[in-house]
């Protein structure tokens, strides 16, 4: 099977569709010369030429909104926001309209358009480049949304994205575009929108995890004396509210692990949720692990002590465990701050 | 393939005294539909256009149906020209299966592809990149079709003004952005939110055609719009034209416009466009002062049996709110 | 004591903190010349003159960026937005630059600005000018939100936003503008931001809520059978975590009313709190009442139907009460539906 | 009340011979930084601003401290030309405590109220209204001073542009916006973005003066900056300055620039602000070959000092994470 980082991964999907399809176009800044600020649509120009592969101006807001018109019109338009913070100069493209034509056409225009944006921290990139911020998306219907955590399943993910005839933001966590991995090409690798996966089994707690805090989840079960059912969402619009439920019904625990605030992180939805329709076979406080409150600081010390690290997991779930109340966070525990 | 507002749209293509049929439709329409609002029978709010009649039926006359026009919620005109039904569109008004949208969007909310009517828009400024990606589908496809924006001047200081414009100018779109300036955004004059008396001056921000067009006059809209969509179709991209025109009605249903300069509906008035056209008519012949006041008295009974047979139909069940959510 | 309604509390609350300090300003779509779209600065033209009170071209992105600047340099400016989904053409300014710009000066800056933005359906304004979205606000280190639900904590909301030094943003709901209510004016009636109140005290059920929906679950109780902890949020960031543990821990039971959609509305924050903080005291599901995942439909039967009623709220506690586990909504009861 | 920011702003006032040495002082930072990323040493990334050195040093001569500027995340240049210290600029940079915001911001985020550095902005086209808005604050306060907005030439196609000049304009507001163009935002050449060749083109859309400035000459942007100041304190209202310079450097830390237009950069640096600017002083007699070779000399010693000082300074303890998030 063939190695690939992620951002080539992506590059592979985009490409693989529009081999298949003539009427997906990709537009962003930088994303045709220079095959994208993180190389997620390299070798596209040269392979479909200027007319469906674009370098745009800075204009969020415009190409975003042309993308709009292009779906609406019979293009499947996949659009880079090269961090998903630029979204605050283009959100009412997506949210507003694009994810409300379809029903304000009466059914009669589609929207099949894709905003990939890259997210989260662990670069350096500062307060303004380094959040994941589902949350500016998640409570809008007509719209969906994914997270990739991997090179195979953000090949996959791009691919369904750009078919699906609905306008879906894919959200990368940047600190993946370079990790190598495993990637089945083809066509049965689309990853289905809205469907989980379990990353890992086990008994005594359901961790519910996305994007690149995936991967820290997995360090902490490798050196844990609990095992753990670990599901990647993989989506959050639609989210799959089965695959929690059929875990938690067995290990009667939930711990879900963010990389976003404390207060209104994504997992709140999840935690909610399960307090009502898994309410009777809770055993213990559902637990959220997050970053703390506040903006995300530069610094190598501070940004990792910012994320939630794979001890940092284990050491939440083994006191949850041992006294089956809610562990405080770290910068609750004066000590540890 | 053929359908009612094609062949409504059609008409308006060659035929003058259709045009100016139009016209007193979206007119009679629109006074109507202020009424229906004023009789508190209708939910929500509406924005009218009277006034601005020649613009839509400029625009409607020189565009093929399978060009793409984005408008705004002042957009019952716009939808009318193009060919949508007064049925389809006061239905909608009124929150009625038969609506455009079914009945979920109301006023602000029309939509007829079939036409070229994209769904309407909202929010500010939001139609003119949609029409510049419009505009992007045509040239990626090869077609000669083009897209059009209309929306007014109180839009022409947001932002989706400059970036949808420069986008499609860097890219040489085929497409024609109309600023309906109406003098007022709102409740407020333009001078007091724009420093400039020109709004086709802005066209130099992006090297591309500005041109002031008389929008009392439908003749002089189509001539311009000729001109701007030849030069898109050939590829030579958008132009930006500034259609000076006049809105009688308030902002919307509730609004009286007591902040209208004294004097300046007068002066507008009497550049009206529907009695300017008719009057043009009339010296070309091609209407006589009596055919003029039966067209519009036909007009007038078929908007009130339009309303009747409106008012009677029925509404959306529950269940039509979980429909088109997602494709 | 003075009837006043909503809107003119508002501008009452406003001219009460320009009075008091001259460095309030006032920047809006005709918020200046015609007193406010929804006549919430009628008469601080005349009080306080055009230099402090200012029509805006439609420029959000301009205005309230403008005011990020104002605020930085010394002035207290009170921005509108006359639909909260304007936003989404000017959140960047709001949430990346207005929220951190404390924290990215090192304390060198403060930013006491206000966005005021009317949310919500009922008044037939459709899918795009119906929504509350305070989601898009949520998760966001830095910023304080507020929601109004009456005259009086309008007043004092207002009034409390301008004197704090961080920005905030007030929601106010639209279709409770023309409501009248006593209104006690004067210093003591500034409503601490964090704080909630106890709208009404009962004992078997806790029922969560702010906005226009304080209202419907007044009706409600006012005509059930039970009785409630009626706790009317009135901000979300920073949220009064403590009154609501306080309450769980006596009634056992957490509702929340929400004018949002299901899937990621405002409750979930609360929901997922309690059912860490909260876990051991509550013996049934958490119980979320929202709107349906659909835009906000136009039409007066579509939009009664579509918002949580009062009866509604009366028979989905009924049910949680009766068979202590969670009722569906309505909309996957397909009788009534 | 004084601090080595504020002297250090004083002396570019009149000092000639100051504003050549803080170009060089300028230049070797920058240099010295892109040398310590690539080391490794430096977590994230940055953006120099070698070759637009005289922009940052003409606009400082030009304003007073206090005046308020915002800038961009290429900001280093700006920062030390109004008089924010080395050790300020490099240790936020480095990610220690005495860095401009304490270490918790990083290259792309300084501050400095004392010389009127407003935060500087990582978004895109954010600071050109909030420029506006400190701008506002003069005149409501009845100051005369003034603000000034200094972005790239990307940035003129962003909405924030277009929003924040036409309220400055309409408002009158004493607000000079500055846009440094360098020919390229981010790896694309401005005629890949842009349909226009000046920028300063675009004041026609908003009424006021649109200016080309010599951006590799401090005196040209000196007497520019002055002449739009002294407008903005009378009252009259924005001002645009386009200032024609080159980013010699990447975009940023990783890029080594392969889109460049062979012969671009040697025709630039024929021109380069530093080469002329000292040229210049040695024909005025201001200074000679060797006092000129000695000033850099000394510039670059001291940089040594200053890059092991910073090296050795302390990094802030994680509690620093939850200082400054709200007032
Ligand atoms: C982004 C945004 N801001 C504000 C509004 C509220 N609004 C609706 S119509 C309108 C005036 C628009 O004026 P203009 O562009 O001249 O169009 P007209 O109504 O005159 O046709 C405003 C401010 C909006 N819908 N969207
Ligand atoms: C809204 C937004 N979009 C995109 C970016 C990414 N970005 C950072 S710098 C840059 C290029 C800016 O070019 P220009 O304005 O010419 O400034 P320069 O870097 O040349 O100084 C871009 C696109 C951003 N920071 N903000
Ligand atoms: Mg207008
Ligand atoms: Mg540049």
């Amino acid at each position: 099977m063939p190695k690939m980082r992620m951002n080539q991964a992506i590059a592979a999907g985009i490409a693989d569709e529009m081999r298949a399809d003539a009427s997906v176009v990709v537009l962003g800044e930088d994303v045709a010369a220079a095959g994208g600020p993180f190389k997620t649509s390299d070798g596209l120009l040269d392979e479909f030429g200027p007319l469906r592969v674009r370098d745009t101006p800075i204009s969020e807001m415009g190409f975003v909104g042309a993308a709009v018109g292009a779906a609406c019109t019979g293009l499947r338009p996949v659009v880079e926001i090269m961090f998903v913070e630029f979204l605050g100069v283009a959100l009412d493209q997506v949210s507003t309209e694009a994810a409300k034509f379809h029903y304000l056409s009466g059914g009669k225009v589609t929207v099949p358009m894709v905003v990939r944006a890259s997210v989260g921290a662990g670069l350096g990139f500062g307060a303004q480049h380094s959040q994941t911020l589902e949350t500016w998306m998640f409570a809008t219907p007509g719209l969906k949304l994914a997270v990739a955590s991997s090179p195979q399943n953000a090949y996959g993910l791009i691919r369904s994205a750009i078919r699906d005839p609905n306008p879906v933001v894919v959200l990368e966590p940047r600190v993946l575009y370079a990790t190598r991995g495993d990637v089945e090409t083809g066509d049965d690798q689309l990853v289905q929108l809205g469907s989980a996966q379990l990353a890992e089994s086990g008994d005594d707690v359901t961790i519910v995890t996305l994007g690149a805090m995936v991967r820290t989840v997995l360090e902490a079960t490798a050196m844990a004396s609990w095992s753990a059912d670990v599901i990647d969402l993989r989506s959050l619009l639609p989210w799959d509210v089965e695959a929690v439920l059929f875990s938690v019904e067995r290990t009667g625990r939930l711990v879900l692990v963010e990389e976003s605030p404390f207060t209104g992180g994504w997992g709140v939805e999840v935690a909610a949720r399960l307090a009502g329709e898994g309410f009777r076979h809770l055993t213990a406080p559902i637990t959220r692990i997050t970053c703390p409150d506040v903006p995300v600081p530069f610094g190598k010390e501070l940004e990792a002590r910012f994320l939630p690290s794979a001890e940092y997991v284990v050491s939440q779930v083994d006191e949850l465990l041992a006294t089956g109340s809610l562990p405080s966070p770290w910068w609750k525990k004066k000590e540890s701050r | 393939m053929s359908s009612v507002p094609l062949e409504r749209r059609r008409a308006l293509q060659t035929d003058r005294v259709e045009r100016f049929r139009r016209m007193v439709e979206i007119r009679s329409f629109e006074d109507r539909v202020k009424d229906l609002f004023a009789e508190g029978i209708v939910h929500g709010t509406t924005h009218t256009c009277q006034g601005q009649e020649a613009v839509a039926v400029g625009i409607a006359a020189a565009a093929r149906p399978t060009d793409q026009v984005t408008c705004t919620y002042r957009g019952h005109g716009v939808a009318l020209a193009l060919g949508v039904t007064g049925e389809s569109v006061l239905a909608e008004i009124m929150g009625r299966v038969g609506g455009s949208v079914g009945g979920v969007g109301g006023s602000m909310h029309l939509c007829e592809p079939e036409v070229g009517l994209l769904p309407t828009f909202a929010i500010i400024g939001a139609g003119i990149p949609v029409a510049a990606g419009a505009a992007l589908t045509a040239q990626v496809n090869g077609t000669d079709d083009a897209a059009i924006a209309v929306f007014g001047d109180g839009a022409s200081n947001i932002g989706a003004f400059h970036e949808g414009i420069n986008l499609a100018a860097i890219w040489k779109l085929p497409v024609v952005f109309v600023c309906e300036n109406n003098q007022y955004g709102e409740y407020s004059r333009i001078d007091v939110t724009t420093p400039i008396e020109d709004l086709a001056d802005r066209a130099v921000s992006y090297g591309i055609p500005g041109v002031i067009v008389n929008g009392q006059d439908p003749d002089a809209v189509e001539q311009a719009m000729n001109t701007a969509l030849a030069r898109a179709r050939a590829g030579d991209g958008p132009s930006l034209l500034e259609a000076k025109t006049y809105r009688y009605a308030g902002h919307s249903r509730a609004d009286t416009a007591p902040y209208r300069v004294p004097g300046e509906f007068e002066r507008w008035y009497e550049r009206d466009p529907i009695n300017t056209f008719r009057a043009r008519l009339i010296d070309e012949g091609v209407l006589t002062a009596e055919s003029a006041e039966q067209l519009e008295k036909a007009v007038g009974g078929a908007l009130e049996e339009l309303v009747a047979q409106v008012k009677e139909s029925p509404f959306p069940e529950p269940a039509a709110m979980f429909r088109n959510v997602y494709a």
